[in-house]
């Protein structure tokens, strides 16, 4: 079984993070893993996206073009991955943040208030965390124990509350569905 | 099985230089390898070795050339326009057979390009892109776990032969992450034995002298043709490549590097459908594979050949194909990407062809 | 009585028009609102005030600031 | 109402991709601003470097050409004797000017060519993530001197006025800074200074310009003005080296 | 006929150069074509225009492109490690489709090498030396009479065509004398009209820009494709070579420059003997002129490649043919120089192999 | 009967292949005399350049490099920072040095690398036949200037070590000259001072020596030294112009 | 007809200009020529020499292995070109400097003592022009008249008194035989 | 008694060991003879004068001299 990954948004909003996090997690419980950020043609600011593929087979091609599943943080990032995901695949977006409405029919569309419930647990730039948590509750591609070990691995510098509150926002982006 | 780290391609080859026992770096900034200089200022105070961000690329190779001169595992790593700049140092290491390790971690090109991953300085790596005939190893990883593990071989190489070596990647493999295992034990520089050519001062000794010239007349063309003898052993004992599901092809890809993983997800879903599609993904460059791809070309009637370039490798697959077979062709100049899917259609339009 | 406009879709929210740049400090970030590309954009706090020197848009490195009069 | 103050017809109406606080727009801003003033737009050519400014042949609305890292002042060069009637200028960090591109800086300097070279000094390689430049401070940190520049393995930093006012050839060097409005007022006059010279045929002119670079400084715009006031001036001292306008007279 | 005057061939070069209407010369001295840029410091003097001995062959080259952006007839001319600092500005040129001459009189490599004559450069120059996906048009002169004229056909072809041009020659060529008629009538540079691509401020109309990227996704690969199709209609259309009893031939000797001289002079000896021998000269190195070849190795079974390298031409024979004729080499490197005898003693063994 | 002065043991016998009264000659025999008398023969690597002194190599009794025209401080640093106990010098001319290396050296300086740099002032490209130098004395026939060199398109010369006394990095800066006797015991002083401090871990010198080039001056060797004393140490002052060690005191 | 020369002797000696007069005088006859110059690999002083080629065809190389004529003006050029020389073909040398006797009995070797002519003409340094007109003597490649337009054209902004002296010193080598 | 030895076949006879460089002035290029590179070498004129300076030597750049006691 092979999943491919878009995670996309701002430069500030964790995006490559996020990617990582998840890799790590594939690591974790013995998955192949690949993951490659794309800043995009322009060096500073605008949209940010990486790209993760987790597989229990040998990965051929880290290149993603049609992801099984995209999270979406901000509203051209939108515009840009909604396209090209893969009929039957999943679509999370960032509710608090993106105004319009995704349009496809053929895939899963799963709006989140993440940053809204970030701000609720008093940060808002973990509301990557909350998609992350949603995500894999809704994916099952790998279990929120690999995901918070994987943060914590991400951040290894970072204070104990703050690895704190990230679990927290996994979880509550977990408890969602 | 150590356990595995998920590493970035460029963190990896530095993991990879030190773990063979380099301790000089030198290198000037460049998208998209920044991360193997930024990691290597760090990674080279904690093992005591030496990093200088340079002035320019120029002043890279040749503090490589002086360092590895004077008896060091030297290293730089630079993308396309760097490298354009070390044509003339390169040259003259190539000449004075010194042993050193260049990365190009190419981009997209002609010119400033873009920061894309490219494969379209393939020509300026195989046919010495400096003057005068020499050449360089070159080998092409395709995963992080080789970024890792291709520094040491291209030492050991380089130094067997006193010729400069070059790992020739791309943006992908630069900056994407996957896990590696660090294999093998790291080599401790001060373990490495004197060589006989290295300039340590002449105490004892007669002195010995580096250089690239030989003013006496035809002795140049000697050394030359002495030189074109270590090619013929290199050609000969050196060639390294990957083969997969090659036993049963009728279509034969031939792809390195970036361009050999996508090519491989190509052939999945070719395999899938039930086609006979094998890959051979050539692992050095120079040495070119020949022998293997000679053989294969008496028995497969069509190759396609997928590189991220409007066709560089493909002249040498031509040269060793002879016309035997039928050659085919998907290009992506410009920092442009091949997709999986576009490898099955093109199988699919050869086989419908047959 | 000058006036000041703030291109909200330009601006980057930088800060640098809000700190001791206007004589009259009436320039702040918007606490409230982000634009498109996720800025805070810079707001006149009371136009009323503004007397029309320039020197918000002289610090601007979009310029993100056009003053009338 | 009339606009006093507003993107001037110097710069092309595209968004500039420069980080939030970032000098390269203020300095944009006031060359757009002179191409109009001093009505030259229509005879300018400008030289695009490889730096975070590579793409200021897109902003400035006159004609431009982007060149291999460093070798702006060949360029200039260049197109200087071939187009003597036109104004010439290149737009250079300090990695572009100061690192790869020393010898055409020394060179073009010392020819004393009629050109204007507008240096950006933000004491660090902005566009590749923030490794040491040759003028970043000692002690100063990079992605490349983590523990602070360590002078004894990675040498002092290159004042370039100063290091240009050693040579015969310039006509005018001057140091300003784009961190507060009176600076910036005097950059613009400087930068004037010295497309009216190159007008005049006077020859070489280079105007260093102490700019912000927030990201890769790691701090905050704001932070980061008031950190070209309180420490980089001081090393940097701001000021004219030299004007032989002013030695003539 | 005109009067014919003994020249140098690397002043007929300069001559050829103020003849073609070119008034933009920078260079930076190297041996063996000093007597080009002093020749030219003189005679740009004289005609009004631009001589500029650089600080660098890096200032050189990137000069050539602000004099060419800004509409100039630009050249530079130097040789072979100084050519090797050129290629990252070359890239730069080429992908910005700027018009510009290189002289390449090349020398014995690779390094320092020596100031011999050498043809090792032909890699470099033909498969692009620099990164990314490029060609340069290579114009190969064989007498100081090419050498005068091939600076007019390499600054029409490289305006024609919007691409750099190189002439690529050697220290025999640059250094010995043989009477050159002047043909033609001098270009006043002032009547070569004004092209949309100028930079020249923009008095009047939009501004202009030229660069060698493109941000846009995308983008760059098209342009790249482009300029694939620019290649292919150089490839078409600009073949250009000289044959010498080709008609009879059943041996062919294929060399370029200085070796086609020598390997003329080795034809005479083999048509004395009676031997059918015949003998194409590549004019343009790219394109290379493969047609012909192409015909030719389907009649002619044995192919002498003479070349003063290891063999880098060669390669691009052997791509013609396909292994239809078998290929012989005689090699020089290192300055070395081939001698009529010798060729003739191979087109012996050749003949007695057949 | 006891050799008083001879062919020092830190120059190879192979004569050399300069023309007849080149200054090249005497710094050899200097720099060979030092390598016995300071007995660092064996621990000395020397960096040749491209220039007339290209076969430097041949020529110095000890561990040699021939390297790429300009690069020298560049290949200098890699050895010295690989062997840091070994003496390492290179040996440059003008061309080498203030032209295609002018980065290198600048750069090399900056960083007040601990190596020395003695270069072979001589105003002029010997190797490749009397073209133009960046230290041609305005006015001086070349064969790239044969009506002298016109400082308005040529641009003005390069005073080397004034131009690297602007920098922070260098430790000792001293400009010598082999004419006459005199000079020639005060070149010999220079270099060992140089080297001296090298071996005491100081950093970076450079010693600038105005040197006869006969051959392309297209004067007598004779007429050559005297050019020296009445015209060109007028335009390049002999004397010290930095010397840490004597400001520490 | 084709004639392959070699004329080799010290920096000084005027070899190259030898070499481009006869060039020239061949020129001015319609014949074909070519002149290629080699400094040796010591750049710096050692031995010059040139090598042309005059001939009735077009010129195939230019570079000159064995010569049909050497021109010889010192002892190390002796030392090297003897044995090169075409069996058959001509050895001129400057019996003043060159001390050696050359050995070879196939070549036809003619002793000039050009330097003492040359000084009884006043100027040593004009030793090359009484080789030459010796030479054309000799092998009657080309007219004297030839030569002296050559040599005029050669030094063309010599004085008048040097041009002369010139002549008469190829006269001086013409009339030895 | 100090004694000069000219290396006769090194010497390039450039003369610059003949020029205000000996204080005794003993040194000449021979006008008579020539090495096998075509120099006349320097010589001594009057060995019993030379007081061992070694300024001679000092000055060739060859060198070509060497200076005995
Ligand atoms: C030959 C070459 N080397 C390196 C680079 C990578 N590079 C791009 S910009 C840059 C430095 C930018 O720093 P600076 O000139 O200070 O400009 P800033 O971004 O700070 O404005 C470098 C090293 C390149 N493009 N080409
Ligand atoms: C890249 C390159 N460019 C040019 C040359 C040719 N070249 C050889 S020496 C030299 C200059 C020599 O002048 P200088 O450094 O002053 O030394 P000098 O001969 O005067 O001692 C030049 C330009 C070269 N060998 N390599
Ligand atoms: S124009 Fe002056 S007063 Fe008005 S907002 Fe701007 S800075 Fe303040
Ligand atoms: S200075 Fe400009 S970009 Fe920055 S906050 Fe003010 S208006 Fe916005
Ligand atoms: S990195 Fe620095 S210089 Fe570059 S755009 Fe950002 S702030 Fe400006
Ligand atoms: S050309 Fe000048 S520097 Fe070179 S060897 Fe001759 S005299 Fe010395
Ligand atoms: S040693 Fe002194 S005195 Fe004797 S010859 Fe030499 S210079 Fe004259
Ligand atoms: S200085 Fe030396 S080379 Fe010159 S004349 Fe005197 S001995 Fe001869
Ligand atoms: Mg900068
Ligand atoms: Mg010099």
């Amino acid at each position: 079984m092979t999943k491919e990954f878009i995670i996309a948004g701002f430069g500030g909003q964790g995006i490559v993070s996020s990617g990582i996090i998840l890799a790590y997690a594939g690591l974790f419980e013995n998955l192949n893993v690949t993951f490659f950020p794309s800043y995009g043609a322009e060096m500073r600011g605008g949209t940010a996206n990486c790209q993760v593929v987790v597989s229990d087979e040998k990965i051929a091609s880290p290149v993603v073009v049609n992801p099984d599943i995209v999270i979406i943080m901000n509203e051209p990032s939108l515009l840009k991955f909604e396209p090209v995901v893969k009929p039957g695949g999943m679509l999370f977006f960032n509710q608090t943040l993106i105004k319009s409405k995704p349009a496809r029919k053929d895939v899963e569309i799963i709006p989140i208030e993440a940053n809204k419930i970030a701000e609720e647990l008093g940060q808002g730039r973990i509301a990557n965390m909350v998609m992350l948590g949603a995500m894999v509750k809704k994916t099952k591609m790998v279990s929120i124990e690999s995901m918070k070990k994987a943060q914590r691995k991400r951040f290894e510098r970072a204070s104990e509350e703050q690895l704190a509150l990230n679990d927290r926002a996994l979880e509550r982006g977990y408890a969602l569905f | 099985m150590a356990e595995k780290e998920l590493m970035y391609g460029n963190h990896a080859l530095v993991e990879g230089v030190i773990h063979a026992g380099c301790r000089f770096f030198a290198g000037y900034p460049i998208t998209p390898q920044n991360e193997s200089p930024e990691y290597m200022s760090i990674r080279m105070n904690e093992v005591g070795g030496v990093f200088l961000q340079t002035e320019s690329e120029i002043a890279a190779i040749n503090m490589l050339f002086g360092a590895a001169a004077a008896g060091a595992r030297a290293m730089t790593s630079s993308s396309s326009p760097g490298i354009s700049l070390m044509q003339e140092g390169l040259s003259y290491i190539a000449g004075a057979d010194v042993p050193v390790l260049v990365v190009n971690i190419a981009r997209g090109g002609p010119g400033l390009g873009n920061i894309a991953p490219a494969q379209s300085d393939y020509f300026q790596a195989v046919k010495s892109g400096g003057h005068g005939d020499y050449h360089t190893i070159v080998l092409a990883p395709n995963s992080v776990q080789e970024m890792f593990e291709f520094p040491r071989l291209a030492f050991e190489l380089a130094e067997k032969y006193r010729n400069p070596a070059l790992i020739l990647a791309d943006g992908l493999l630069g900056q994407m992450m996957e896990p590696v295992e660090i294999k093998g034990e790291p080599i401790d520089p001060k373990t490495l034995p004197e060589q006989d050519w290295w300039l340590t001062g002449c105490k004892g000794r007669e002195k010995r002298v580096i250089r690239s010239y030989d003013l006496r007349p035809g002795k140049l063309e000697e050394w030359n043709w002495r030189r074109w003898e270590k090619y013929q052993k290199i050609l000969k004992n050196e060639q390294r490549y990957e083969d997969i599901k090659i036993d049963d092809a009728d279509i034969l890809i031939v792809a390195y590097g970036t361009s050999a993983r996508v090519a491989e997800a190509g052939l999945r879903i070719a395999r899938q459908k039930g086609l006979k599609v094998g890959l051979l993904r050539p692992i050095t460059l120079w040495p070119f594979p020949s022998d293997i791809l000679s053989e294969l070309s008496k028995r497969i009637e069509d190759i396609l050949v997928v590189e991220m370039s409007l066709g560089q490798m493909i002249e040498d697959v031509k040269l060793v194909v002879e016309g035997r077979s039928k050659i085919h062709f998907i290009g992506h100049p410009g920092g442009g990407l091949p997709n999986a899917q576009e490898i099955y259609n093109k199988i699919l339009e050869i086989r419908s062809k047959k | 009585m000058p006036e000041v406009k703030i291109l909200e879709e330009v601006c980057k929210g930088c800060g640098l028009c809000c700190d001791n740049v206007c004589p009259v400090g009436i320039l702040r970030l918007a606490p409230d609102r982000i634009n498109s590309s996720g800025y805070h954009p810079a707001e006149i706090t009371d136009m009323s005030k503004c007397i029309g020197c320039g020197y918000c848009y002289m610090t601007c490195p979009e310029p993100a600031i056009e003053v009338y009069k | 109402m009339k606009l006093l103050f507003g993107r001037p017809a110097g710069l092309t109406d595209i968004n500039q991709r420069y980080c939030p606080g970032c000098g390269h727009g203020i300095v944009h801003r006031l060359i757009g601003e002179l191409l109009v003033e001093m009505n030259i737009r229509e005879k300018t050519i400008g030289v695009a470097p490889v730096g975070c400014s590579v793409f200021a042949d897109e902003y400035f609305n006159c004609d431009m050409i982007q060149v291999p890292h460093g070798r702006a002042p060949a360029v200039a060069t260049g197109i200087k004797r071939t187009r003597p009637d036109c104004m010439v200028f290149t737009y250079q960090g300090d990695g572009d000017l100061a690192a790869i591109g020393t010898a055409e800086m020394i060179h073009v300097a010392a020819r004393n060519e009629n050109i204007t070279i507008i240096f950006i000094n933000n004491a660090i390689y902005g566009m590749t993530g923030g490794q040491l430049a040759p003028t970043t401070l000692p002690g100063m940190r990079s992605t490349t001197s983590v523990k602070g520049r360590d002078v004894v393995t990675q040498g002092y930093p290159i004042k370039v006025c100063e290091l240009l006012n050693a040579l015969d050839g310039p006509y005018y060097l001057e140091r300003v800074a784009v961190d507060i409005p009176r600076n910036i007022i005097k950059t613009k006059k400087a930068i004037k200074t010295a497309f009216q010279y190159q007008l005049d045929n006077k020859g070489f002119s280079l105007i260093e310009i102490l700019s912000m670079c927030p990201t890769g400084w790691g701090v905050t715009p704001v932070q980061a003005k008031k950190w070209i006031a309180e420490v980089m001036a001081n090393y940097y001292p701001l000021g004219e080296l030299r004007n032989r306008a002013k030695e003539a007279k």
